[in-house]
Order: structure tokens, then C-alpha cells, then sequence
């Protein structure tokens, strides 16, 4: 047959996991790591507190104090495992929803806040952090991160960039040009998708007829499946693409099996569209659960330690939600603020106007 | 008569449309079970099945060109832009591929297919969910703009515009969505590509659509307090002009001001301004005024009250035509 | 190795061919075909033709007959091997070079001459003849060929499209997202690429670090490579795609490689970015010699028979070019006829201006 | 001075540009190589290798992602878009990111990419080659949209694009390219936001940019032997304008013809129209009139010469003017 045989409609895929639900550690023949004790307590306790953070920011939001909140329960995973996995000389593009992977980049969590509360479109420095601005239109960002992997190729730089985007993001045609372009230049890019099984009320089904890292084959790059509900194989399998990219081998697609078990943002309501069988049977998945049965069972915390995490947690929630409220609102000249970096004779008068404007109601 | 809000009563519009003509299809992201990130279409996929309400991968150029294929196919496709600042990566599909075709065929291809677009700010949404798009489009020969501005007139509007063979961009009012109003469903509407003087006036014309309706009648009302008599113009149509209504009201009037909630700069309103004066020179008592958003990017939420021009910014317009 | 193993950077491609460059029929697993003598003279006279109206077309362009030409010598085979396959029912979408397909079509070549001439945009019925529009824009039909797809699909109607498109046309988002809207829907559309191993002066490996045909398994459907150079084998994989795409099995990449013998178009200078000895390698390869000459060895054809179809190509050659000499600038007045198909006022009261503007000049 | 053609003194600055600093990339369609299809980039990655001249996969939307990638980076990439209506596959990656990520950042990014699209018609060329897109970006704020008419301008201009810090659009009127001029490779041009007077004159002022500057010089010395002293002025930058230079010379003229190649409908012209008779109602004789491309998709081209604005169809406006 010259029809290409691996266009895989009926090939299984492999899910490549280190710890399973009930918290069991298994081997894996090509994805295997090395953690202290320490380390992997440590991605507990990153797990617990993004998951915090999440839930602070939805109860914001149902208080009125965010427009919206996209939730990154169920995925937390995916984004500690992926996050820790990066070097600080590495550079992220989010999407939305990265929220764990901004907490591994040290981005203050009430910035995330600003954005979703209006303050701003974005908020922190991307280059402080290596963690670019959140994108919203879909997979935009793709394009920009395999840019910047051209600029440390030509830096001759030892790092690599990584760019997050959903199932749905797939089906966007700049995904697919970011794809070529990265293998067309073999750019130092992993691109790390979250597939959380949903793009708002749509399935996977509407976006593709075969598992999604397959799509890298189309492209000639290696992709690969992680159960994105482990953090150690989604750390194990990120560090092994990252480091192949920084070894100039080129780009890898990860697809992070996972799920969103929350509504597509606080808008949204699932149950219009989604059994709640679905949820239950992830439930069961859950990517801290298994972790701390892990932890526990191997001794390798007690109950005093994920008391401490939790009280750190509370904490966190608290101070987040203290001074989100208090977040002040962008003056009105904001505005005009940063349209342009060089002087711009339209925006200088509209200001002006504006200013006169508004000065004229305190009379 | 019935009490519809401007959302149900495009989607009482949609089910009439899919009623009549077994092939217009609904088409876009999370149109089917979801009805919509608005509910616009909710219920038509339920009654007319997923062949007919579809729910399309991510992808905007692919909803255009898609439905431009179906088209070919004699389908009369309804597309939904979930929002207005997502309607780009489809820009090229809208702009050399649906405007240009049916000329490109010296007329023997038909491209009736029609792009919903929820437009505006005022609902405290994230970037890209608040923009208002419609001078690309106004500027694009071969397609037909319009935007509807309240329930009666979006239910008429939208099946006008589902009927007629060229494609139509359809803006959509968002934060007017929820508004409430009288529809009845048997009246034929005014023809798509005419205005309306939803307010007569004696001194002024406010010159709107869409959102800007409600906030220039507003404006009015608030005017005549004062002891103006403001007349309020529903273009509805955007291209074409009804020019004729248009004329003739500035003439009256003498005077002139653009609302809409896009940049000043180079948007539509500099199109409203430059051919009204052209046509009125020697009736206009001062310059043609517009109002709208400043020339930047839609602000963050927080701001958009600053943004979003509202009865006062209107007002503030009115006096400056008045001081010449 | 978890990591999909097709991504195939080191598969060497397998190419599907039944008559070899010296004329040899040879066997093929997979793709096999019976003709008649008669059959393969038609496709060798079809060969000629298409290519004596391409030369003729040339030869228009510079005498400033025409403002521009694309030249489709060198993927004669590809276009008449695809476009045999079709059937009357089967709709076509072909880029600005299917001259070729043109003709299996019934197009009147010297329609496709006033487009490039000035005459108009398009200048036929795409309805008439099964046969799209020309489209300059790269890529962009791919997803009006699926889109018509689905409505063959709502019709239950026994047809398939199929759509053409270049090697550098698989890097736009478009045609991408065309492989994606195909594959979930299973849509009956044949995906005909005609790699001519260069866009303008960029070679393949601008595009893709892999052979074309792979890109197909990143959606999961066939893809295969044909030797486009082979009549035959065009035609026989071209056959066996539309009746799978007819019988519902969806779509199809094929891959025909070939060679873009002339320049890109007549605006081109290929020798800025080209040796000519590779071209000297292709003409080796010529896709009208080793039919003649597989119908010479074999017998199927005489002399006579090669003569009487140069005559004919001569007298077509005659015909085309003097009837596109004739061809009549539209009216200026055409300028707004059919941008709408209701009346439209803006575009009524242009028109009555500029008649009347242009009445002025013969007062 | 050295005598240059339009082309060759764009590939001049953007060698200067090149050589003083290294960041500064060239990337598009056949711009190694071949040196693009117009020849702008000729010999530039002979000169300076594969790395920093990229022929890039064909696709747009891909050339402004990456370059913007680029530009995060720290790299300022000049791109090429091939043909003026091959720029909409690239519409979503400039109107929702290239211009709008510098505010998403409250000004932590710079983009300073520069994106040179030939455009307009009158080289007889297939549909999609000659095209007027330039309303479509001086709509979208956050972007700066130029246009060269001449050898020394563009000379000086593409340099000043490079090295500004915003994203520049960069017009260049294909059908100049060969036209040769002058040029001092050593003096500094205008400020990239300046308009220019061409032509001093007292009884009208025509506007123009790009290829119609030429045209509009033609026009004013054929209209001088009708008496008529023609003020052309050559906007140079189209957003920001330069108002302070065009109001002053509608004010002093009283009289204003606008020209430019892009349908009238909705195009840039509508917006020097209306704001210059907002800033100089009391001056004008008559309403500043337009000329431009029919609202139609542009023509095949043995219509061009009736479709594009020509001598005869700007003398015509200001016989209309004149009228007034
Ligand atoms: C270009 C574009 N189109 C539409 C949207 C609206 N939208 C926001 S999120 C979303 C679904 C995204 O799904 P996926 O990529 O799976 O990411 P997830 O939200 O599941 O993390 C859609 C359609 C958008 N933001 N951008
Ligand atoms: C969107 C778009 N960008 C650029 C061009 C200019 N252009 C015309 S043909 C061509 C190369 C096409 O190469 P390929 O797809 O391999 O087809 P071929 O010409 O070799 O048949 C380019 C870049 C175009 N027509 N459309
Ligand atoms: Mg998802
Ligand atoms: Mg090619």
C-alpha cells in the first residue's frame, strides 16, 4: 500500500503515564525520571495552590468582581508538570487558561486577575517572567512562539519556547502554519497541547477523527500522548522535547490527555451540552488526588505536611482575593497610554479633546 | 405581537428562514446543542438536525469558505462569528473570495450566504469580545453591510437578508441582545437596504446603527429638554446607503452627527460625513460631527464607559454643531 | 517509542507508476488499469493538445496578446491523468494552472486565455461545465472544494470534488484547515496536489521537510504519492480516490510529482534561482514522450496516427490563437455589471456618473 | 546623488538599514533568491546570508506570526507581501496582534516590524495584483501606515520605518517602481509623519498618496494651462496625518480634491474629507470631493484605465469643485 499506512484512523494511542490514578508509580520505557522526595512534594504543593488560586478566582467572579474566568480545574497537571519542565532561559506562550504554568514563571497571580477583571489586557512584563501576554484569539499565539524560536536559533541561545493551546486551537490554520514553519526551520518550539477533551460545547470529534498528536506526523515531527493528569509524565515528557529542542533536534507536539472539569469560562454552562457521567468518570482521574495517594502510601509525606499545604493555600486564596478587591481601576487617559511607542500626533489630540472632555463634567 | 428579545427574535427570524427554504443551513462554532455563546440559535439544531445546524471545527476561514462552497452547491449557508474580533482570520475568505466571486463569474455564481456577526462593547468582556468591525466590510465591494438595531427589525432583517443572493455581513447588537420589544411576526419589514427615522426632528440628525441606536434616541429625548429637537436616523443598511432618507433629512435638519462605537479614524461615520456634505454643501449650518470610539485599541472592560461613546459624548457633539 | 514513528523523516517515499520514462508498462500492487489502445491514444492526443494551446498561450503573451501566462509544460500527465478520472457529476476546483483540466472539462481554451488577457475574471460557467473558477488566491478554494463536498454529501448525490493545488500552496493555513473540515466530515473531496518541486524560486524544502503525501496521516486520511509524470498512474490513482471519496470513505491526498518545466509564469526568470541541468534531468521524464513511445514500441500506433494529432494540435494551435486575437474588451460599462446580483444604489448611481463622465469625452 | 528607480532605492534603504544594525531581517515570498518578484530585495541575502533574508513558507498569516515572534525577540524583520491582495490571509496576525499587542503589554513590547506591500493597479496585471488595501489598516489602530511616491522618499522612509519602534504598513505604488529620480543617499528625508507639498499652489489643494501623486502633478500642470494654480500635497503618512501641513493648505486654497485608487466607498479618502472640513468649514468653497476606484472589486485589466483614477477623472473633480 503506498497510501500512507500510519494515517492511523485505527492505530490505539498510547498515553504515556508514570503515575496512575490511584497514585501507583509505573515505569515507561522511553519517558522515565529521577525525583527527590522533595520535588515531587513540591509539584503537590503547586498543584494545591494553582487549584487555589482557580477556585479563589471563580468565587470572585461569581461575587461580581472579575467579568470572567476561564478555570483551569482539572488541568493542573498538564501545566505544573509542563511548567516545571522549563528552564528560566526558556520562553512560554499561553493561551487563557495557563494560569499553573504563570505560577511556575513567578507571574503574580492578582495580575492573571487584573486581566480577567478588566484592569488591563495584560499586565506583566513577558520578558521578566519568559511567560508572554495571554492570547484569546486561538491559536495566534502558535506563529509568535515559533518566531521567537527562530530568534534563539539565530542567538544561537540554549533554550527553547513552548506554546499552549487547546484541542479547538487545532483546527485554526495558523496552528497548522506554525507547524510547518517550525519544521520547515526545525525551530527549538514544543507545542504543548492541552486537550481537555472540549473547545466550549464542542468535542474532540468536530475538530479531528484521530488522536491529536498524531497530527505532528503529518508535518514530520515526533508527537507524543502524556496523560495530562499525571504531573510526573507530563513533566518527564516535556523536559525530554524541551531538551531535544535545545539540542537543535527540532520541534515535538505533546498532547496532554486531560479534561475540563469545569465550565469553558464562567459564562458558560455546560450542562447544555455535556453528561455529568463524563465528569464523574474524570473525577476519578483527578491530577492532585494521585499524587497525594502517592505520597501518602509511600510515606513520602504525612498528614502534617498536607495540612501545611492547605493552610498555605488558604492563605494564598486569601491574600489573592484581598488584593484583587483592591485593585485599583486604570486611570481614563489609560486609554491612549502604549497605543504606539514613538509620538502620535492622532492620539495626542484625542486626548487632549478627551481630557478637556472630562474635565468639563467637574465644572 | 409578540415580546421577543432582539437575540430570540433573530433566532424566531433563523427558524421562519430554515422553515421556508429546507436549504439554509446554520453553520459556526457551538451553534448546535449550545445554541450559541448568545443562545441565537437555540433549539435549531434540536429541530433541524445536525446536517442542517452544524457544529464547525475552530476555525473562521474554514466556516467562510466552507459555507462559500456549500453556496456553489445551491445551500444558502448562515454563518456565526462568535464574536467580532474573531471575524479576522476569515477576512480573507469574506474579502477576495465571497465579495469577489459572483463578479469574478461575470454573475453566473450566486453567493447567497450570510455572516452573523455579534458586534459592540458595553458588556465588560475580555480583549477581542467588544470591537466593531464594519468599516473593513463597508469598505469591501461585492458584499452588502447592515446592522439591525432592535427586536422588530432584527427579525425581519435577518430573513431579508437569508433570501436575498448576495452575501450579506449581518451585525448584531450584543449588548442590545437582551432588549425587549414588540415583534410581529407576520409584518414584512422595511426592505433590507433602507433607513429609518425611528425619532423626527426638526434641528440636528443623529446618524446611527446598531447599539448607537438606543443611545442617540436616548440622547434625544434627554435634547429635547432642553428645547432641541434632534432627529434620529436607523441607517440599518450601511452598504448600501439609503441615501435618499439620509439627503433628505440632513437638508432639513442642517445639521449632522455620527454615532458609532468603532475609531473615528477612517471608520464608517468619515464615509456618512464625507458623502452627506458632498450632497447637503449648501444646507449644512456646520460641519457633519462624528462621535464614536478614540483611535486605539478597545480598552480594557474597566475603561469602556470612557471608550463607548454615550448620551453624553452625543450631547457633547450636538452642542459643538450647534456652536457654529 | 511513543512519539508516532511515522513522522517519517527517513521513509524513503514510494511513488506509484505504470509506465516508466522509457515507456515501459510495469506493474503496480495497488493501482492497476485496463485500457484500450484506443484509451491511451485518446489520453496521448489529450497530452499533445493541452500542450500545443500552453505553448500557443506562451507564444500570446509575448507578442502582448496576453498580460500574463501560467505554464503548465512538464504536468501534462498530472492534469490529464486526474481530470479523466473524473466524471460528468464530479466538480472540480482548480488553482490558475489546470489548463489541462481545462480541457477534460470542455472548457474553451480560449476562455482561460481572456482571463489571463484582461478580458475578464473568470469568463466561463463553473455550473456548465463541473469546472470552478480559476482561483489566484493560493489555497484559498481548497476549502470552497470541501464545502461543496458537504453539500454533495446533504444531497446523497454519487459525485465527488476534487481540487488542485501546488506544493507551495500546502503551506497556507487554508488548505490545512481544508484537510481538517474533510476528515471530520468525511467529505467526498479528492485533495490533488501537483508537486512541481517549486513555488516561484522557492524549492520544496521551503514548504516541507517531508514528502507532501505524509501531511495527509496528520489528519488521518490516505495520502499517496503518483508519479505525475505517468498518465496511467495519475489516472489510476486519480480513479480508484474519486470512488472512494463517491462510496464514502472521504478524502484522499495525492500527491503527483512532477516538474514545473517552464517558468512560473511569463513573468518569471527561472534561471535566477535554478541550474538547468535540472530541468535537463526532468525532460528525461517527459510525460508526453513515454506514452509515444509506449505506443510506438508496442504498436498501438503508428506514424500516421502521430501526425494527424500534430496536424490537429496545429489547427487547434491556429484556432485558439486567432480567436483570442478577436477576443472583445468588455465594455466599460462592465465594470458594474454583476458585483451584485440585486440591484444595489451606491452602485447604480457609479454607473449613471460615469457614463455620463464618460459621454462628456465624445460631446 | 545617484539616479534610482523607485525599486532599487527601497532596496537601497533597506540595505542601509541592514548594515547598521544587525537585528534588522528581510523575510517573505521569494525575497532570497529572485529578490522578490519586483526585484526590491535583490542581492540582499547574497550579501547577507539565509539567516537574515528568509524566503518563508507560503503563507501569510505565517510571515507577520513569526516576524512578530521575531520582533519578541528582539529582530525588527521587514516583510514582503507579495501582491497587495494577498495581504488578507496575514489580516487576523496584523489587525489583532501586531497592532494591539504593544497596549496588551501597557508598552513592555515593542513591535517594530515593517510590512512593505506593493499596491495598486495599472500594470495590466490578473485579479488580486492591483489592489488599494490601505483603508483596512489606517482603520486599525495601533499600526502606522505609509506610502512612498517617489525614489528619495523611499529611500529615507523605508529606513525611518525599520528603525521606529511601531509596526509600520508600507505602501509602495507598484506600478513607480521603475520610475527613476535622483536620489542623495546621504541627507536625511522628512520625518516619517510629514506630508509634503509637491506643488505649491493657490486655488485648490489635490491630495494625494502613492501612485496618484504622480497623476495629481500631472493633473495640476495640465489644469495650469487652464489658468488653475493646483496646490498637490503627497500625504506621505496616512495614519497619523499631518494635519497642521493639509489644513493649512485647504484653508489657504478653499478648495480640496482628494485622490486615490481605492473604491471612494468607505475608503481612506472619506476620512481626509470629513476631518478636513471639520478643521476648515468656514474656508471651504466647496465640499472636498473624492475620486477614486468605483465600488466594485477591481476590473480585469483591459478596464483598468477606466476604473483608475487619470488625469481627466482628477481634473473632472475640480472642474466639479470649481462649480461650487
Ligand atoms: C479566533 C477565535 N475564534 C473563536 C474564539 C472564541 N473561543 C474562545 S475559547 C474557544 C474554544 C477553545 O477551545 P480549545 O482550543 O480546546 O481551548 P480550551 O478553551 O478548551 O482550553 C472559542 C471558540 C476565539 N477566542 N478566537
Ligand atoms: C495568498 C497568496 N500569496 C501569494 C501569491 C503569489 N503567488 C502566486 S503563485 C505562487 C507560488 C505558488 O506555488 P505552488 O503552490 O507550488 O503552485 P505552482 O505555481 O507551482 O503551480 C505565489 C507565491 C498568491 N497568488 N496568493
Ligand atoms: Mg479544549
Ligand atoms: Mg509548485
Amino acid at each position: 500500500m503506498t497510501a500512507d499506512a500510519s494515517h492511523g484512523v485505527d492505530t490505539p494511542p498510547e498515553l504515556v503515564q508514570l503515575l496512575t490514578p490511584e497514585g501507583e508509580r509505573v515505569e515507561h520505557p522511553d519517558y522515565d525520571i529521577e525525583l527527590t522526595e522533595e520535588e515531587v512534594r513540591s509539584l503537590y504543593r503547586d498543584l494545591v495552590l494553582v487549584r487555589r488560586i482557580d477556585l479563589e478566582a471563580v468565587a470572585l467572579q461569581r461575587q461580581g468582581e472579575l467579568g470572567l474566568w476561564a478555570s483551569l480545574l482539572g488541568q493542573e497537571a498538564a501545566q505544573i508538570g509542563s511548567g516545571r519542565a522549563l528552564t528560566d532561559a526558556d520562553m512560554v506562550f499561553p493561551t487563557y487558561r495557563e494560569h499553573g504554568v504563570a505560577w511556575c514563571r513567578d507571574v503574580d497571580p492578582v495580575k492573571l486577575l487584573g486581566l480577567f477583571r478588566g484592569v488591563s489586557n495584560g499586565g506583566w512584563d513577558p520578558a521578566e517572567h519568559n511567560f508572554h501576554l495571554y492570547t484569546i484569539v486561538i491559536g495566534s499565539q502558535t506563529l509568535h512562539a515559533v518566531g521567537y524560536a527562530m530568534g534563539l536559533q539565530r542567538d544561537g541561545a540554549e533554550a527553547a519556547t513552548m506554546v499552549y493551546f487547546g484541542d479547538g486551537a487545532t483546527s485554526q490554520g495558523d496552528v497548522n502554519e506554525a507547524f510547518i514553519w517550525a519544521s520547515v526551520t526545525n525551530a527549538p518550539v514544543v507545542f504543548f497541547c492541552q486537550n481537555n477533551q472540549w473547545a466550549i460545547s464542542e468535542p474532540l470529534e468536530r475538530q479531528s477523527r484521530i488522536p491529536l498528536y498524531k497530527r505532528a506526523s503529518g508535518f514530520g515531527f515526533p508527537g507524543v500522548r502524556v496523560d495530562g493528569n499525571d504531573v510526573l509524565a507530563c513533566l518527564a515528557v516535556t523536559r525530554q522535547a524541551l531538551r531535544n529542542a535545545r539540542e537543535g533536534q527540532g520541534p515535538t507536539l505533546i498532547e496532554a490527555f486531560t479534561y475540563r472539569m469545569g465550565a469553558h469560562t464562567t459564562s458558560d454552562d455546560p450542562s447544555r451540552y455535556r453528561l455529568a457521567d463524563e465528569l464523574e468518570a474524570w473525577k476519578l482521574k483527578d491530577p492532585i488526588e494521585r499524587v497525594k495517594a502517592y505520597l501518602f502510601k509511600n510515606r513520602l509525606a504525612d498528614q502534617e505536611f498536607f495540612e501545611k499545604v492547605d493552610a498555605e493555600a488558604d492563605a494564598l486564596g486569601k491574600d489573592v482575593r484581598g488584593r484583587c478587591l483592591t485593585l485599583p481601576d486604570p486611570p481614563p487617559e489609560a486609554i491612549f497610554q502604549n497605543v504606539y511607542a514613538g509620538p502620535h500626533a492622532l492620539i495626542d489630540e484625542e486626548r487632549e479633546q478627551f481630557l478637556t472632555y472630562l474635565a468639563g463634567f467637574e465644572r | 405581537m409578540t415580546t421577543l428579545t432582539l437575540a430570540k427574535a433573530i433566532n424566531e427570524g433563523l427558524r421562519r428562514s430554515m422553515e421556508d427554504n429546507a436549504k439554509v443551513l446554520v453553520m459556526g462554532e457551538d451553534v448546535g446543542k449550545l445554541g450559541g455563546v448568545f443562545r441565537v440559535t437555540d433549539g435549531l439544531q434540536k429541530d433541524f438536525g445536525e446536517d442542517r445546524v452544524i457544529d464547525t471545527p475552530l476555525a473562521e476561514s474554514g466556516i467562510i469558505g466552507t459555507a462559500i462552497g456549500l453556496a456553489l452547491r445551491g445551500y444558502r449557508p448562515v454563518c456565526e462569528i462568535q464574536f467580532d474580533g474573531f471575524v479576522f482570520p476569515a477576512a480573507d475568505q469574506i474579502i477576495t473570495q465571497l465579495a469577489k466571486m459572483p463578479l469574478r463569474s461575470l454573475g453566473k455564481i450566486k453567493l447567497p450566504v450570510v455572516v452573523r456577526i455579534p458586534f459592540g462593547g458595553g458588556i465588560g468582556a475580555v480583549e477581542h469580545h467588544s470591537e466593531s468591525p464594519e468599516a473593513y466590510f463597508t469598505h469591501t465591494a461585492g458584499l452588502r453591510v447592515v446592522a439591525c438595531s432592535n427586536p422588530a427589525d432584527a427579525y425581519t432583517m435577518i430573513q431579508d437578508a437569508v433570501r436575498g443572493d448576495d452575501p450579506v455581513i449581518f451585525f448584531e447588537p450584543k449588548r442590545r441582545y437582551w432588549d425587549k420589544a414588540e415583534v410581529d411576526l407576520g409584518a414584512p419589514g422595511l426592505p433590507l437596504d433602507r433607513a429609518k427615522i425611528v425619532r423626527p426632528g426638526a434641528d440636528l440628525t443623529l446618524l446611527a446603527y446598531g447599539p448607537m441606536v438606543k443611545t442617540c434616541l436616548e440622547a434625544a429625548a434627554a435634547a429635547e429638554e432642553e428645547g432641541r429637537d434632534l432627529e434620529v436616523v436607523d441607517l440599518r443598511s450601511l452598504n448600501p446607503l439609503d441615501l435618499e432618507v439620509l439627503t433628505d433629512s440632513v437638508r432639513r435638519t442642517g445639521r449632522c452627527v455620527v454615532a458609532h462605537e468603532a475609531p473615528v479614524f477612517s471608520g464608517f461615520g468619515a464615509e456618512l460625513a464625507a458623502r452627506l456634505t458632498e450632497r447637503c454643501f449648501y444646507h449644512l449650518e456646520a460641519p457633519v460631527l462624528r462621535v464614536g470610539g478614540f483611535s486605539t485599541p478597545y480598552p480594557p472592560s474597566r475603561l469602556e464607559d470612557y471608550y463607548l461613546p454615550d448620551l453624553d459624548r452625543v450631547l457633547d457633539a450636538v452642542d459643538r454643531s450647534f456652536a457654529y
